[in-house]
């Protein structure tokens, strides 16, 4: 696979492994957060954390949209989908995900929602011009990556007249969440992050540039490395942001600029701003309601809007107290500080979202890396 | 929530989309979210959707730098 | 059936199964006679009766069964007829058997219609010839439109061992080697093409084939060296190893860079978020091997056609965790896991 | 399976089927070994390999299998799982043999309640050990709501003959008698009673049971002379004849005065417009027996608490058209024939 | 089965055939229709053509709504029934009978039309009430036996408000069909049927009373003895049919008094003459248009009309052309004078309608009877 | 088109329904055509309907007669 496979070489990979080995310095620790779970996932996918020095340490942020998505949310979702009238088109992803009940839409199916798991918004089009009596409502989720295609599929939507079709929209924004972990009040009650520096997201900055993140790195002073999902990608971000560190900068480097630009795809950021609009605030599991970091649609696409057609409201609900999934999703905790982990909690019966999408730090830990906590860590 | 693959848009169809191909697989999807696509061009798909072209120079750029980094890594283990 | 009364051939160019061909009447004779008992023909079935009567051997036999419910009903590389013959001789194979005889149970949706019924059967009927196995007794039911998903079909099959073989998987041991047939994930791919909402083209067909012959290749060249064989089927190599470690209290310890997976079935994944061990396969199999006959069992297993990209990816490793571990082809290690839920497309 | 890391406990009372139940990871592992396993719990199953092996000694085995879709699957007298061990256990014991094993296939709807499944396992781990037969291999599916019938489960069964017993429909000769077990339309009329539409109250319940240990007093008392066995299932007691009659190329030639029928079968059936010859029954045999030790056969079918209403209800005849005839109750004749079409209630 | 087993009693019966055959002049043949089908059926099934003397032969009348329904008729249910909004409830005994095209209600099921089997017109009365969003279509079809439980549904769908239910209406009258046997000049092209008297409907006179048949009776100088259904019955009425003939009368006699009256069931006749009214015309098969022997619903409950609400119109079709059914209708053929009898047309593949109903005189004639074609009749 | 069995009224149900039965089996049906039904009565059932009352002094007047004329008959053989 072209564009993939030569960034997945193990030669090159021992290579750069000694390269960051050399220039970490051996007595400072290295601490950085990688924001997306993009990341997360390739890092436990292809065994990176085996390949990195013992004083460079990857902390696996909140960016998997599943996994900051808040129970309440859920079981709006379950709700709506269990509606007699209602056919809910949901991305794969999701159908595992735990609401306040332990009910999860894959359980809600089971019980006779209509639940309709879909790869594409075209997929959910499709579905809503198949069956015009029934109110089609796509569980629309994700960051700045996956909204363009919401907002093409409600432009589709308006074109074809499509009269009972909806969209349940939990977008969220990158750069608000990264501002949260670093400035929240509420994360200081847990502990400080102390990261030295971040892997920023690859495919949201596709989309976004880089530009976003230079008032992050300015304002906290902590590097920013805007890396590919490509396990080369990221080891050779590692060793920038090695270097910024021992160099003290703070800049905002670009290592994916195969596709990141520093302005991003104007069009795509166009289809999304006619649609959409920024919520006062937006409750993500782990950092709570974080101001700005959500969207909804406008106005005058408020038809398409699932939560005004069928008055949606939200309950919000407690997590379970023993899931640890905020304080790891804030990268003060790891998976196995969880008492749940892979006791209570795996992926076959999730307790928290973490345990749910490959791109979630506990998911990713159980399946790929769970061996580790069994063995020595290699010097 | 960010999968995406690299391919190589094959064909353009009308109405925003395209087939593009991936190591011997093909597959329909919406170029709406891209403007002036050429059959050869390579570009993430995600979900359905191309997201972003992908700058040929840029990748080879990269990927020679990788190389020499890997190789002054090896160089340092030896 | 030896009617007295005329009766209309079946009009398998346009009919369609009605109730009626379920309900133990004349039409449900006739179905069965005119296309079931024609695509296996056979002895057992000619007499009519409502079960088969065959002569064995003293010795021990293998029995077998599997439902099968795929969707779609035809996909490239086979049907659902060919995948019935081919996935039940393969458990009969993987016990070490010849397999011998098989049974078929049809469950059809009201409406299906003759044209596929009896290009399914055909492809039945040739699998089976093709393999030397006799279908020998089955049954048919008909369900009203709207309670099954066109056709599944049970297959049962019965096989016998050769002396003293006795394969279980309690019976791996540490440093035997994992030895596989064949790339990985060619069926599951195959019908992932072809579903509605993921529709991709590709030229991978399913591997779907009988593999007792190349068993049999096998079982002469390792004999109880072949601690235990496997297919992996739903669930891919991942399931299959995973069952294996917990049956045998081992653990294994996989080199990914050694397991053949095409590179169209690895396209295929990386855009749907699957992992290729976690894909079906319906014509591979996966063998445990002490270490000092394995190399003789890959040369046996290389000779067969259906086994030419056969190779050794790993071994069992003493591990109370039972974990499957991999050495991943960028230079860490893993875990192979359970598939964790359904096999869904991610976009994440 | 030893499985390392802390599974829950599958919900029996509250929970359902999902699709991660079919998808060959450990919720479809777990299913099968806690409710399953548990249900019929025997050594074969225990190994959890993907087909059972067991011993045999030289001679004959037969081999049978059958899909069951009743609906509903609950019903007076049974269930679905009870019915799918008898059933299959009854088709090996027509052919003469002693049954010994069993597989099971299971299809299931996404949203089957985990509590009528366990109630359906263990239904059929009861039968089978009340029978002295092991269910030694299975096998799960789950297909998504709306593409089943909430479950639909085909057996297989394998048995011994005797030595030199080969039961056969062309058997049949001119004189020979026909004896059947006991009342018929039993199990058809209980379940048509619980059908939403047709809905009636009666005591009458499914007569299903295993007819084995029958079988094996009247093999014992008329050895060959037992020509063919057969069960009267779907399309009833009509059915079975015609085709043995078009097998054997033979007539019969029935009392309707001796063919023990149930008043509130017969009133269900007067009330539905339905023919209690043409109707289900899944415990109840028919036996042609040569005319010689036609009453040392009925003697031993009486002797059988499953026999206690065994009755001669009439003879094999030559006859070219070979008619099912039957003298009536009235006094004249008439042909039993075929269910023609399905097996629906009549307003005329 | 009380009122049921006494009337079937083997002793009484035989000692009935001997009375018959005492009173049949030896020298004369009798010739007796019986109308209804469900006498020919009870003949069939009980093999009571076995007890009668040779001179005394039953002819098979028309008298099976089933067998009567002309082929185009089911060609509009089948049309209705492949609509996609509409559901049609049958009775079971229709889903078989052929229409034009060689195509059933069955096979129209099996292409996909919503069909469903009822017992009864009051589970088409539940199945409207559970889904609202359906065109919920009763066929309904009969003599007057069936028409009352049809006019019962009628005016419980319009007591419940039923919006999209109606009744694609088929239901005939049994003096018309008689009338038309004796009178028609369709029939004298055939050959004008030799009827020395006739057994008289049992469940039909139920309703209509014996009333109706006496101007039959008078006009065309034939007896009529209304029998029923139970062998005996109809032994007896054969019995009282042979003694008018030998004693010239022409009357109409009632064997099945326990259950008939002159007036018959005076309720059941108005809810009838409420909702329905006669149609001009009504096309039987076999006997062609007859005037006034079928019902329509009234204008007022034109809302409940099928062949209004959907503007159904009937294109006649001519019958297989080897088909026999009309001249055996009539009496004027047996089931082998067919030659596609057993052949080609039996009751799995129905060439003709007579062949579904076993109430109709071929299918009755198949499955019972036909093992008397290759055996000497006795004398 | 007629098929009808004779049976017994067991309970009166609201709505002109009612349970009767027949050897051992009990069915609702509707009574909406038939005035006065009593508990004990038979009726003539017909898709669920009760359509007839039965007469019990006229069949049991049918019945002798039937004895009569089928002993007669038997009489005439002898
Ligand atoms: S292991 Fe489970 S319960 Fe614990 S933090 Fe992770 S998701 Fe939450
Ligand atoms: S046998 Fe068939 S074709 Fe001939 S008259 Fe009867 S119904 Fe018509
Ligand atoms: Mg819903
Ligand atoms: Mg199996
Ligand atoms: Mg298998
Ligand atoms: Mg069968
Ligand atoms: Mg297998
Ligand atoms: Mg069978
Ligand atoms: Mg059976
Ligand atoms: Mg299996
Ligand atoms: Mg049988
Ligand atoms: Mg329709």
């Amino acid at each position: 696979m072209k564009y993939a496979d030569e960034f997945r070489d193990k030669t090159i990979a021992r290579g750069l492994a000694r390269a960051i080995g050399a220039e970490a310095e051996s007595q400072s620790e290295y601490r950085f957060m990688e924001f997306c779970g993009g990341h997360t996932h390739a890092i436990s996918r292809y065994g990176l954390e085996d390949m990195l020095p013992a004083n460079v340490r990857m902390i696996h942020g909140p960016g998997c949209p599943v996994c900051v998505l808040p129970a309440s949310r859920i079981d709006m979702a379950i709700r709506l989908a269990e509606r007699p009238e209602v056919t809910l088109c949901v991305y794969g992803d999701l159908m595992r995900v735990p609401g306040s009940q332990g009910k999860s839409l894959l359980t809600a199916k089971a019980f006779g929602a209509d639940i309709r798991m879909v790869y594409s918004t075209l997929d959910a089009i499709r579905i809503a011009e198949q069956a015009p009596n029934r109110e089609v409502v796509f569980f629309a989720i994700g960051f700045e990556t996956t909204t363009p295609p919401t907002a093409v599929m409600i432009r589709l939507a308006e074109k074809k007249w499509l009269k009972s079709f909806s969209v349940f929209c939990n977008h969220v924004l990158t750069p608000s969440a990264m501002h949260s972990i670093l400035e929240s009040p509420d994360i200081r009650n847990i502990g400080r992050v102390e990261v030295d520096g971040f892997l920023g997201p690859a495919h949201v900055s596709a989309i976004i540039g880089t530009e976003p993140y230079e008032v992050l790195a300015q304002q906290f002073g902590k590097p920013i490395v805007i890396a590919g999902f490509e396990p080369l990608d990221m080891m050779q971000a590692i060793l920038m942001l090695v270097r910024q560190v021992n160099e003290g900068r703070h800049e905002v480097e670009n290592q994916y600029s195969r596709a990141v630009t520093r302005k991003g795809n104007r069009r795509a950021q166009e289809e999304v701003s006619d649609i959409f609009e920024l919520r006062d605030q937006f409750e993500w599991r782990g950092l709570g309601l974080v101001p700005h970091s959500g969207l909804k649609l406008k106005q005058a696409y408020a038809q398409f809007d699932a939560e005004m057609r069928f008055a949606m409201h939200e309950v919000r609900v407690a997590d379970n107290p023993a899931c640890e999934c905020g304080a790891i999703l804030r990268g003060v905790k790891r998976p196995v500080d969880c008492e749940l982990f892979g006791t209570v909690c795996t992926p076959e019966i999730p307790t928290g979202s973490c345990m749910v999408s490959s791109e979630g730090a506990c998911a990713a830990h159980w399946t790929y890396g769970r061996f580790r906590d069994y063995q020595l860590r290699r010097a | 929530m960010c999968l995406s693959v690299p391919a190589e848009v094959a064909k353009i169809l009308p109405d925003d989309m395209a087939i593009v191909s991936i190591d011997g697989i093909s597959k329909e999807i919406s170029i709406a979210l891209i403007d002036d696509l050429a059959v050869g061009d390579y570009v993430l798909v995600h979900v359905g959707y191309a997201l972003a072209r992908i700058d040929p120079a840029e990748a080879e750029r990269t990927l020679q730098l990788l190389q020499e980094l890997g190789s002054e890594g090896q160089d340092l283990q030896s | 059936m030896r009617a007295t009364a005329y009766q209309r051939k079946l009009d398998v160019k346009n009919g369609r199964i009605d109730l009626s061909h379920g309900a133990g009447g004349r039409a449900m004779a006739q179905l069965i006679s005119g296309l079931f008992h024609e695509a296996f023909g056979n002895e057992w079935l000619a007499r009519g009766n409502d079960q088969a009567a065959f002569d064995v051997g003293a010795g021990r036999m293998v029995m077998t069964t599997d439902g099968y419910v795929v969707s779609p009903l035809f996909f490239p590389g086979g049907n659902i007829g060919s995948l019935a013959v081919h996935g039940t001789i393969n458990d009969v194979a993987m016990g070490g058997a010849r397999p011998l005889y098989l049974s078929a149970s049809f469950i059809i949706e009201e409406g299906f219609r003759f044209s596929d019924l009896k290009t399914i059967a055909d492809s039945m009927g040739e699998a089976a010839r093709a393999a030397g196995v006799y279908i020998i007794t089955g049954d048919t039911k008909v369900v009203e439109r709207g309670k099954a998903d066109g056709l599944f079909i049970s297959t049962t099959g019965v096989g016998v061992l050769a002396d003293g073989l006795d394969l279980s998987a309690e019976k791996a041991r540490v440093g035997d080697r994992v030895l596989v047939s064949g790339s990985l994930g060619d069926h599951g791919t195959a019908i992932m093409s072809r579903r509605q909402n993921l529709a991709f083209e590709t030229e991978i067909v399913s591997d779907s084939a009988a593999l007792h012959d190349l068993v049999a290749l096998m079982v002469a060249a390792g004999g109880s060296s072949i601690r235990v064989m496997r297919d992996p089927t739903r669930g891919g190599l991942a399931a299959m190893l995973n069952e294996i470690a917990h049956q045998s209290g081992l653990g294994f310890r996989l080199q990914e860079e050694a397991i053949p997976v095409k590179p169209a079935v690895a396209a295929a994944c990386e855009l749907l978020g699957l992992d290729p061990l976690h894909v079906a396969n319906e014509g591979k199999l996966v063998a445990i091997v002490a270490p000092d006959m394995a190399d003789a069992v890959l040369a046996a297993m290389k000779a067969h056609p259906l086994g030419c990209d056969a190779a050794d990816i790993g071994e069992a490793v003493a591990d109370n965790h039972q974990f499957v571990q991999m050495s991943t082809g960028f230079g860490g290690g893993r875990i192979v896991d359970w598939l964790a839920g359904e096999q869904l497309p991610r976009i994440c």
